[in-house]
């Protein structure tokens, strides 16, 4: 459908009204049925054998001891998987494949997955996992974004150049109006280095999925994905199968908040379930959910402002980091959304940002709760307050003076809808006592009157 | 052992839906014999309550009882293709798909009961209780009896079709210049925290938004959203980090007892007033609430330990240790200003 | 592997009877041999507070638990706590004051406010804070947890007066 | 473990008597791993990471008591921390308890297992108890000092896990002043970042000590005696400055250590603060 007038509630309907939360009544009593709690006759279990170095090159793997464990079913390498290379945003037609679905030769992160153990028990398939013999050769790692991106550095990538490669750049350029122009221009400028740590979803339900291989040649497939087409096609992709074949079903997830949409498990469960001809489980522990799977981004940013003294922000130059990890997963969908996002709900007038996506040895990073712009918020709103502090204005008055309008171009040229940041900050003002002076009061998100 | 306090600001704003767009979301809608109305989808519920609220729009939409209506999600073989429950944008696309898919089952209802009514369909309304009333003469007919002969006598699928989509926006390669989101939402959080100078120990008393998020369809559940991503903007402030010793991997948390978050004594006063101005494109004036909570949070309390200490930090998270550590700093240096400590 | 072992124990008020290896935790039996499922399994490592079960009436996290230590108590679950759709009164408070979203942590926040309310009827909220203080939530911020319980301590010592009065008469 | 070629674990037994299990041990000539509360052990077996040969399960003997005896109070290596909470034990015992993890945690974890994994929380209050303990091995029993289980220069544990069964825990019935001061990055069920305890004995009706036993988890990896805490402040009052030589000589004791919670530099700081907070404790309620 277009976008339009929106339609309007009819007011004694059910919409804006706080009707109870439907699977509540499931949830409280332990009938709601989460992944985890699939279980079926003649269920197998995998776990993985996993790198413990940050970056090293797989000499040789010998499974003669996990193959002992009572129980070992099967062990899957990368010579099982059928498209065994591949990158996730592939699926919307971005990026290079570099992350495997079972290493091969070399290993990025600690807890990169190398050998899948199916196993009668879950216990049974932890204990050959910790049996896989590995050979390994270390080789130099690299955890900081800005040593990731220096001469000399340890190449992460295969390419050797340790960022993502954005239309011919290694970073995703924006440029509005003359950054440095304006910048010469300002009264004042205010530059400061700001760093987002890595961080982890943690739902108390950890990633995973049961896969059943059924007598028509189909797999059904219980997975907590966030998103079951796109896991659907992520299988797909790395079996070589048609999706036909593949019958996803999901849509209840005990906590996601970004961390369950890599298809990290789903592939190598339903690859297990077809060479076995059994149900495989694959539901990550508690400690694989920490180490291996995927972390908000660390972010490393450079902002400088141009600032006049009425505490206009005229200039804003962005030098942003952001640390994707061993593979760059949604890390190149952050960069665009950060870059998107970097004049927060203000207008300034010229812009210039570089945002890159870095490759270390840590483990991969992707999407979480607002990522691109969690980072990008907490750097502006704290440089709000410097500059406020800078030109002795009070930290409302900086922010309802550079407050964007109706109308108003940002840095990426779309003009801003539904603008409500002054109205907004009315209220905040409102709720805790602050008494703002009347122009402010007085100001609303309208378009400004040329 | 002395403890101060400080008051923080932050304003932020937070796209609805993927950035650059060319993300669809599908709905179908069939009644039952009897006046049931099922939704199909594939959109993932996480615990916000995507599926108490797209219920509530297709009830909404078709007016008709919310009881009435059945949402499933679970199966993508009968599900329509969904691109997923991130971005903030779940509400706002798979919520216009049902409107629209809402529309056509409705037009379909509305034809039956016109031609059970002999009258035209435009002259007819739903009460939202489960019958179409004829607007002049208060004749009316139930929305079963209208399922019923649509099966039985006259033959006729009610059932609707709806999708989401915007087209994907291009990236100018130059100037970054695109169309990134379907609409902003906006919230200005005021924290207020004490820091207690011996130990280092950032508590974040209370948290005071407003929030800007358009139509909140389910009040409780948008509640939900902004205490909830409160608490984890409290969280990724002054606990949460992978790698204590970033950029190091040294100590990496394993466990949820080495992996700090706040518990239930560690979580503040949270309020929030949820403005509720419609937008222009969400449905019923809906704007996405989901990722934008822990934003304003996190610049808010590093502000207030500014008020408090006069220091600002700049790395996340502010733990006790980085306090301390710029406390003892500033103790030992003899050529700073008078603390601003306490005012 | 350990030779496996009868163990007969009380589940939920039902006298069962399993065969298991001895070491495997009363987590892994309720849930993979009993289908007990909404006994979680968010950690295996005790620190969640997800399996919450009530043991002889205390409050213990079924993953740290062997199944032969289960032999001849008293297990209650949080399929014990409503038949259909009759919830407990936790239950309903749960449900009526939004404390939960995705629900994963739900069943171990029931039981542990179970195990505190038998203890103490009246808790203050920091006795509720220190009860609660195992169990993990990653959706909520907690707010609406303490608010449940604190509308169900009330709503139980209610009905407890009235039993009391009941049998006065 | 990692590295070796671990075997299943083959044999389970939980011996109704402490003669039993005893004997079990001497069966197995090393080969097995006690658990008592699981809160340690279960969580290894159920992941695969530890696979003892057998298993000897410690809940049914009788080694849960907690009895008075002249002067001594002697502490059931099976008494789990609830149980310690509820009763009023000396040097801070039963609050170090109170503070070990959450409810579930607390109702099975026992004092036994709490010293074996050498880093407990109780460490800290029975160094500074100067508590004993009793190990049993097929060979014989004997009561040891707590300081000599835990090497106090190298943190190992001698004779806990291996070849004995720690069956109790002594500790004086002491009239002294106490107080146990732990901080942590949370306020309820998590990790400390340091830990003390002190016991001292006051000149009457002053602050001066005339004894004081300090024992710390925080300068060094595993808990210990500060001793060099002791003599700073033995003979002298509790004045502002005899505290700030107690926290230097505290700084003295170790450079803290490192892990996912907190860096050996603030364990170091807060080591002096807890101990600061305890003296104030101590100095509270005297004249």
């Amino acid at each position: 459908m277009n976008e339009g007038n929106v339609r309007v509630p009819a007011g004694d309907g059910p919409v804006g009204a706080s009707v109870e939360q439907r699977d509540s009544r499931w949830h409280v009593s332990g009938h709601t049925i989460y992944v985890d709690d699939v279980i079926l006759p003649g269920m197998a279990h995998m776990v993985l054998a996993r790198s413990p170095f940050p970056h090293a090159r797989i000499r040789r793997i010998d499974l003669t001891d996990a193959q002992k464990v009572p129980g070992f079913v099967r062990a899957l390498t990368a010579a099982d998987v059928p498209k065994n290379i591949y990158t996730i945003l592939g699926l919307i037609g971005f990026g290079l494949d570099e992350e495997r679905a079972l290493a091969d030769e070399r290993v990025r992160y600690v807890g990169e997955p190398i050998v899948a153990i199916i196993a009668d028990t879950r216990v049974a398939a932890s204990e050959a996992a910790k049996l896989v013999r590995i050979d390994y050769e270390e080789l130099p790692a690299v955890f900081d974004v800005e040593e990731a991106l220096a001469p000399g550095a340890p190449a992460v990538t295969e390419w050797g150049i340790n960022a993502f490669n954005f239309d011919g750049r290694p970073f995703r350029q924006v440029r509005f109006g003359d950054a440095d122009a304006a910048m010469k221009g300002a009264d004042h400028v205010v530059e400061g280095r700001y760093q987002m740590s890595p961080i982890e979803h943690a739902p108390v339900e950890t990633t995973g999925c049961v896969v059943r291989p059924e007598p028509d040649g189909r797999f059904t497939v219980w997975s907590n994905t966030q998103a079951l087409n796109m896991s659907l096609d992520l299988t797909a992709h790395i079996l070589q199968i048609p999706t036909r074949r593949l019958h996803f079903i999901g849509g209840t997830v005990g906590g996601g908040f970004g961390g369950k949409v890599d298809g990290m498990v789903e592939p190598l469960a339903t690859l297990g379930a077809w060479l076995t001809g059994r149900p495989v489980k694959y539901v990550y522990s508690r400690d694989e959910e920490m180490i291996v799977s995927s972390t908000r981004n660390g972010v490393r940013i450079y902002m400088t402002d141009g600032v006049t003294n009425d505490g206009l922000i005229v200039a804003r130059k962005v030098r942003s980091y952001i640390d994707c990890g061993a593979y760059s997963r949604h890390t190149p969908y952050a960069v665009q959304k950060h870059a998107a996002n970097l004049a927060g709900p203000y207008f300034i007038p010229n812009a210039a940002f570089d945002i890159y996506c870095v490759y270390t040895n840590r483990q991969p990073s992707s999407a979480m709760r607002g990522f691109g712009v969690t980072e990008a918020s907490f750097a502006m709103e704290v440089q709000m307050d410097r500059i406020a502090e800078l030109t002795g204005l009070d930290p409302w008055t900086v922010r309802f003076r550079n407050a964007y309008h109706d109308g108003d171009l940002r840095p990426h040229r779309k003009p801003v809808e539904d603008a409500t940041l002054i109205e907004a900050m009315q209220a905040a003002a409102r709720l805790v006592g602050h008494r703002l002076a009347p122009e402010l009061l007085a100001m609303s998100s309208k378009p400004r009157e040329v | 052992m002395a403890k101060v306090t400080g008051r923080g600001i932050a304003a932020v704003n937070y796209p609805t839906g993927m950035n650059l767009g060319g993300d669809p979301t599908i709905a179908l809608i069939h009644a039952s014999t009897s006046g049931v109305f099922n939704i199909s989808i594939s959109s993932v519920e996480l615990g916000q309550g995507l599926k108490t609220v797209l219920a509530q729009i297709g009830a909404e939409a078709l007016g008709v009882p919310l009881e009435t209506v059945v949402l499933h999600n679970d199966d993508a073989d009968t599900g329509p293709y969904c691109t997923g429950t991130f971005a903030s944008r779940t509400t706002h696309r798979a919520g216009n798909a049902i409107i629209a898919a809402a529309e056509e089952a409705r037009g379909v209802m509305l034809e039956e009961a016109a031609e059970l009514l002999a009258v035209e369909p435009g002259e007819l309304a739903t009460d939202g209780q489960g019958n179409i009333v004829v607007r002049s003469t208060k004749q009316s007919i139930t929305v079963a009896e209208v399922c019923s002969s649509a099966h039985f006598v006259h033959g006729r699928n009610i059932s609707g079709r709806g999708i989401f989509f915007r087209a994907k926006s291009p990236v100018d390669p130059d100037t970054g210049a695109m169309d990134p989101d379907s609409t902003e939402a906006h919230a200005c959080t005021v924290a207020e925290v004490e820091v207690e100078t011996e130990t280092g120990q950032v508590r974040v008393l209370r948290l005071t938004s407003a929030y800007e998020v358009g139509r909140a369809l389910n009040p409780r559940l948008v509640h939900g959203q902004i205490v909830g991503g409160a608490w984890m903007g409290v969280s990724h402030t002054l606990y949460e980090t992978t790698a204590p010793y970033y950029p190091l991997i040294d100590h990496a948390p394993e466990s949820f007892s080495e992996y700090l978050m706040p518990g239930p004594a560690e979580s503040p006063v949270i309020e929030a007033e949820v403005l509720g101005i419609p937008s222009s494109n969400g449905p019923y004036g809906q704007k996405g609430v989901g990722e934008m909570t822990a934003n304003s949070p996190i610049p808010a309390i590093v502000n207030a330990i500014y008020d408090a200490i006069g220091v600002r930090f700049y790395e996340l998270p502010v733990t006790p240790e980085k306090v301390l550590r710029a406390l003892e700093e500033r103790r030992q240096s003899a050529t700073l200003e008078p603390a601003t400590a306490g005012r | 592997m350990t030779e496996s072992i009868t163990v007969r124990f009380v589940v939920n008020g039902v006298e069962t009877t399993v065969f298991a290896d001895p070491l495997t935790s009363l987590q892994t039996v309720l849930r993979d041999q009993l289908l007990l499922t909404g006994t979680k399994a968010g950690c295996r490592q005790g620190g969640c507070g997800s399996c919450s079960v009530l043991v002889d009436g205390r409050l213990e996290l079924a993953c740290l638990r062997p199944i032969a230590e289960v032999e001849g108590r008293r297990v209650e679950t949080i399929e014990g706590l409503s038949a259909g759709e009759s919830l407990h009164p936790i239950q309903t408070a749960f449900v009526e004051n939004f404390a939960l979203q995705c629900g994963f942590c739900t069943p171990g926040m029931v039981m542990a406010t179970k195990a505190l309310l038998a203890e103490n009827a009246q808790p203050t909220k920091d006795e509720v804070i220190v009860a609660l203080s195992g169990n993990i939530c990653r959706c909520t911020g907690y707010e609406p947890i303490l608010a449940a319980v604190e509308v169900a301590a009330s709503r139980l010592a209610d009905g407890a007066q009235t039993g009391a009065s009941r049998e006065r008469r | 473990m990692v590295g070796e070629l671990a075997m299943s674990v083959s044999r389970y037994v939980a011996p109704e008597s402490v003669e039993e299990i005893l004997a079990e041990m001497k069966e197995q000539e090393g080969n097995y791993a006690f658990m008592a509360g699981g809160t340690i052990v279960q969580p290894l077996l159920s992941s695969g990471s530890w696979l003892p040969h057998t298993v000897i399960g410690l809940w049914r003997a009788p080694l849960a008591a907690v009895e008075r005896e002249n002067g001594t109070i002697a502490i059931g290596a099976g008494a789990n921390m609830r149980d310690l909470a509820s009763h009023t034990l000396p040097g801070g015992l039963s609050d170090a308890a109170r503070q070990v993890g959450a409810p579930a945690i607390r109702n099975r974890a026992t004092l036994g297992g709490n010293i074996a994994i050498g880093r407990g929380d109780l460490i800290v209050p029975l160094l500074a108890l100067d508590a004993w303990v009793t190990l049993m091995s097929p060979s014989g029993t004997r009561d040891t000092p707590i300081s000599e289980v835990l090497d106090q220069a190298t943190g190992e544990l001698r004779d806990v896990a291996e070849g004995h069964l720690l069956t109790r825990v002594l500790v004086p019935a002491t009239e002294s002043s106490s107080a146990y001061v732990a901080i942590g990055r949370k306020s309820y069920n998590t990790p400390c970042v340091a830990s003390v305890s002190v016991n001292a004995s006051f000149e009457s009706s002053t602050t001066v000590l005339t004894g004081l036993k300090v024992a710390v988890h925080g300068p060094q990896a595993w808990p210990v005696r500060a001793e060099a805490v002791e003599q700073v402040l033995v003979g002298r009052g509790l004045d502002d400055g005899a505290i700030r030589e107690a926290e230097e000589a505290m700084s003295s004791v170790g450079d803290g250590y490192s892990d996912s919670v907190a860096s050996a530099w603030y364990r170091a700081s807060m080591s002096r603060v807890v101990l600061r907070r305890a003296l104030a404790q101590l100095a509270k309620g005297r004249p």
